[in-house]
């Protein structure tokens, strides 16, 4: 059978919407179901641990460049 | 004398045609706009210059290389060839943009209400009723859409650029070009055409609900969820997988704490270097051949309407949910659904203060604006899917 | 209803298989261990997200793109395909971190103590009993190990990240997920691997040796180091050229002082945007043909062998030099010989700390540190090398 | 036995060629000049450690990679051939490089001043003349000199890596390490080079000339600038559209206020990683059989040429100008039209200052700099289209 | 008619140098007139307008790393 | 002659662990002379010279944006 591309559209609009609709549903159930297990399953927000380790030097939160603009901000600050 | 005479056959007057005229014009009213009017720069700026670029008679910058017969270099390509071919054609830049907007986005507003999911899918009716215009359109022989046309142009409702020009590049790459300024240039917009929309679904009265106020929401939460959508995705729509994916990824790596080096990286160098060629790549679209016709007009008129029907589907969707529940949404925010985020999330903000000053709406827009990234890229991902195998 | 029944059959539960299931809770186990346990997240949240994609049925992540006979795109591949191809398969993405690794190391303490460069090479005994060992278990076919996929699993024991990627790449590259997991895996459980070795092998007196001070070391020695080194290789062990010249050209860009924005970009947007794609890159060969099955199983066995010899083989070491030399190397510090930068250093400095609350051993054992990624170059340019010609 | 022998083999002592150990000791003295006396080192530092890297026997970094018949990887390409191709070949890493300088550049001091325009036309009679003294030398078979060659000699006189490079890279390849090192090297030695000329040509009154103070110069003058350059680019010369092209698109990113991260990555990280690829891939090129010839001398000796005509045409250019005209220019701030930004601009202060200690030139010098710039940008445009049409 | 090596050169000066003359000389009279115009239809420069809008989250005119480098910088410096 | 695997791996432990050896511990005299002939040719670390020149711009040592960090970071401070 040869669709016209009206059906065509038609099909799009029908089975994508659709496909929308359905998709965040469901998005919206497993997010409630989801933050319900996660807050059941950690007491409090707090006990993320800290990172153990970190590859070759890349351990550093605060990157070099940051730190050493940091430095320079401050040892300049005091020069004033 | 020759040389004077090959000098001139070079020059630019001498080559111009006047479609190219005029596409140097619209790059520089690109760049106006952007400039001027603050049309998202970001996009705008490099688009409009590549606008320019890729419209210099005789420069070549969308030449392809050409190589002898053993597969060397004869001559070198342009560099907008080399950028729309390597980014753009190949889906690259519009996922590694994606990724940086999950490095951005913060989805605590969301998971402090998820109904508001619910937004961000009405929102995208904008997409399809639009793809129903281009299809009547090219039906009754008005304009030359086929169907990978219509879900090129409906795409340009999900307000969404990156997922814009991921779907056109791949199911309508001439109309990239008019599909992308379509859609940055709406977003850019959003402030003058949602406004009188809002307003006129809305009663005064529905304009002043306030809603509660958020819950905290835990950073466990905010770690799990991306992991949550992918693991959806992967199951129910691996169509959707790309886009989706990698605005997880973006987003995990933001969350999870131990990676801020990746994240910082990703939401700043990588995501601005892509962003320049991403313009560039989009400008290299922008001919004459491809950008000054009727069915450029008739992609900004549909974008416009598909705006406005997003805008309008956002806003019942919460006037329909509030029938059905005790915790009622303000409908403006519903709005926002149609993600162009932050933008739209502030004018309902800025609309709900209107009506009450002490009501500040921002944060609540928040959730469905970034529920309309998603819709728009779940959309994004059906259609391509659809309509490959038509 | 066909349209329907093509959208379920592009679903992912009507596509999924019974490796791809597994494939995905490997991935998230992955990110667990990255996110909540701190194993090397750099590296492996990348590689467990890379997993999560590469395993979504029907995504298409490591597509290979579509030509027709003219060359044009048909459809274009998979972002996974892209980044491996590109940057993984031609090696570059390993170069260009070794460049970063060497624009982050400060070769100090070990020029204040170039003996400490023997811990270094001590310490890759565990690369090479884990090569024996693979090829024990291939010969009697036990497992189904090449010399070629013996020298990459032995790598693992060199406990650098790159390396093992470099290695594998090129001689193996259907273990690449598996080898690299192991790597950044056993670098992670470092603090647990080694000091019950570490105390097994020292008396509680050797273990409080207390090491002079270093000396300290100017800025031209820092910058003819990296120098000397490349000479050294480039004369005596071209096969180890591409690691440590990009290695030492990242080290001298650090330590010139004249090329500080080249450095500091290397050390951070470039090494973070090659570490994201490196990742990812690797997660995509972790498909569950190539990763469920018992060969997994014996590499990271091996690995775990590996690390255990390569740690005793730098404490024994340092033990041995004490026999021979007045100036007394604790030998605690012989360990962190494997690399593993910084963490083995900083193992060593906690169990000497335990033996002498006043002995501090972190600066003396950086020297064994670097001094085993150059040991585990070494190792992969010389195995790369044999092996290629056997 | 057989692997002691393979190993030797593969030993770089075994196969250095004198030619290879020369480049070596040149690669070395390079990032001599560049470290310690401070020549251009963010070029020349990884220009002179891609030379050590493309000269260590055995290494392979800049081979080819190798395919089967099905198109499979047989065996990776070196680092240095992947960047080679993918960025100087193509032309790619010269152009990003002129839109990080655009991205750099303040045109304010031209804007102020446009007639210093005219004195970056004059400082390119040194790239013109060059040309001429090239094909003489390969006119009477001095050296083996093409019209091709002498485009790519003459150009070092623009003072102007990126567009040397740019040139080289399309008509003569196999000079461009010679080029490289001779434009980057002179640029360096500006300070050396151009102050015996500027007192030679210039009386001490004339060096006593105080300028004006520049007009202040509005945002919009500064936004419009680039794009006025581009559409006489566009229309007039097209050849040279690529270069000046990006370069007008970098500084209007740069002027244009409105996107601000795309100019602050434009500087810094993405022109770092261009400019450590650049040298690297300019390095690739420095091999004995292309760089220890006798053309080299006479590149070298041409280049120094180049420079000293172009410094003098510029300095008599302003003694020109102001017998036409009442504002009287100082006759020292021609010489920075050869470009070498900043330098020659404070070249041409320092010789200021010495003539009398009040009169700062810095600011006026700062036009004929970047007007130096685009008169090369333009010369090198022309040359191209001609001499590929001879 | 064959150009020998030296014709080519001296070709290439004079139309190569003339191009950067009259082009440049162009770019000075466009340059003045452009001056012109925009100094007569921009009364002033303060009315260059701030941008109203931004895609995603980009907006900030503080690059995300700057402002929290400022942030650690204030921090640091006040716990001394 | 055919090797087996296992031989094979003998061979690579063997030309291997000894390559590594060998290679380090030339590496070890190579860096004391080079320690030694620095230390002697160089009086002093002091001596290393500034710079004199970089490419267009490039020449500032702190970056621009470090230093467009730095700048707010102290404005903000003092505004408080
Ligand atoms: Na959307
Ligand atoms: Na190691
Ligand atoms: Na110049």
């Amino acid at each position: 059978m040869q669709e016209t591309l009206i059906d065509q559209g038609l099909n799009l609009m029908l089975y994508g919407m659709g496909t929308v609709f359905v998709f965040l549903t469901i998005l919206v159930f497993a997010t409630v179901l989801m933050s319900r297990i996660v807050t059941r399953f950690s007491d409090d927000d707090v006990d993320l641990p800290t990172p153990q380790s970190a590859a070759i030097s890349l351990d550093t939160t605060i990157p070099e460049n940051h730190r050493r603009a940091i430095e320079k901000a401050i040892a300049l600050y005091r020069q004033r | 004398m020759e040389q004077l005479n090959n000098l001139w056959l070079s020059s630019g007057v001498a080559q111009v045609q006047g479609g190219q005229l005029v596409m140097l014009l619209v790059g520089l009213g690109l760049l106006f706009l952007a400039i001027r009017k603050g049309f998202e720069p970001l996009l705008l700026v490099p688009i409009g210059f590549g606008t320019l670029l890729a419209n210099i008679p005789g420069a070549g910058f969308e030449l392809a290389p050409v190589f002898d017969a053993a597969g060397n270099l004869e001559s070198p390509g342009g560099l907008l060839y080399y950028i729309y071919h390597a980014g753009i054609e190949t889906g690259l830049f519009p996922l590694l943009i994606f990724m940086g907007v999950g490095a951005m986005t913060d989805f605590g507003p969301l998971l402090a209400n998820p109904r508001t999911l619910l937004l961000g899918a009405a929102a995208q009716v904008g997409i399809f009723t639009t793809v129903l215009g281009a299809v009547t359109l090219g039906h009754f022989g008005i304009m030359d859409f086929s169907i990978r046309d219509a879900a090129s142009i409906g795409i340009i409702g999900g307000a969404d650029g990156p997922t814009a020009i991921f779907v056109t590049s791949k199911l309508s790459p001439e109309l990239l070009g008019a599909v992308a300024v379509a859609a940055y240039s709406y977003m850019a917009l959003v402030p003058i055409i949602q406004p009188p929309i809002m307003r006129a679904l809305t009663t005064s009265a529905e304009r002043e609900i306030k809603m509660e106020q958020l819950r905290p929401v835990g950073k466990l939460e905010k770690i799990v969820f991306p992991l949550t959508l992918l693991v959806l995705v992967a199951f129910l729509l691996p169509d959707a997988a790309p886009l989706l994916g990698m605005f997880c990824f973006g987003n995990l790596m933001r969350e999870c704490g131990v990676v801020n080096r990746l994240s910082d990286t990703t939401q700043n160098a990588l995501i601005n270097v892509v962003t320049i060629f991403l313009g560039l790549g989009v400008g290299s679209k922008m001919s004459a051949e491809k950008f000054l016709n009727l069915e450029t007009l008739g992609i900004l008129g549909l974008g416009a309407v598909a705006f406005c029907i997003g805008t309008a589907a956002g806003v019942l969707m919460a006037k329909l949910m509030n029938r059905f529940s005790q915790q009622k949404i303000n409908p403006l925010i519903g709005a926002a659904g149609v993600s162009a985020v932050p933008m739209a999330a502030r004018v309902a903000n800025k609309v709900g203060l209107e009506a009450n000053p002490q009501n500040f709406l921002l944060m609540h827009a928040m959730g469905p604006n970034v529920a309309g990234v998603i819709g728009s890229a779940v959309a994004a991902g059906v259609m391509i899917s659809l309509v490959s195998g038509m």
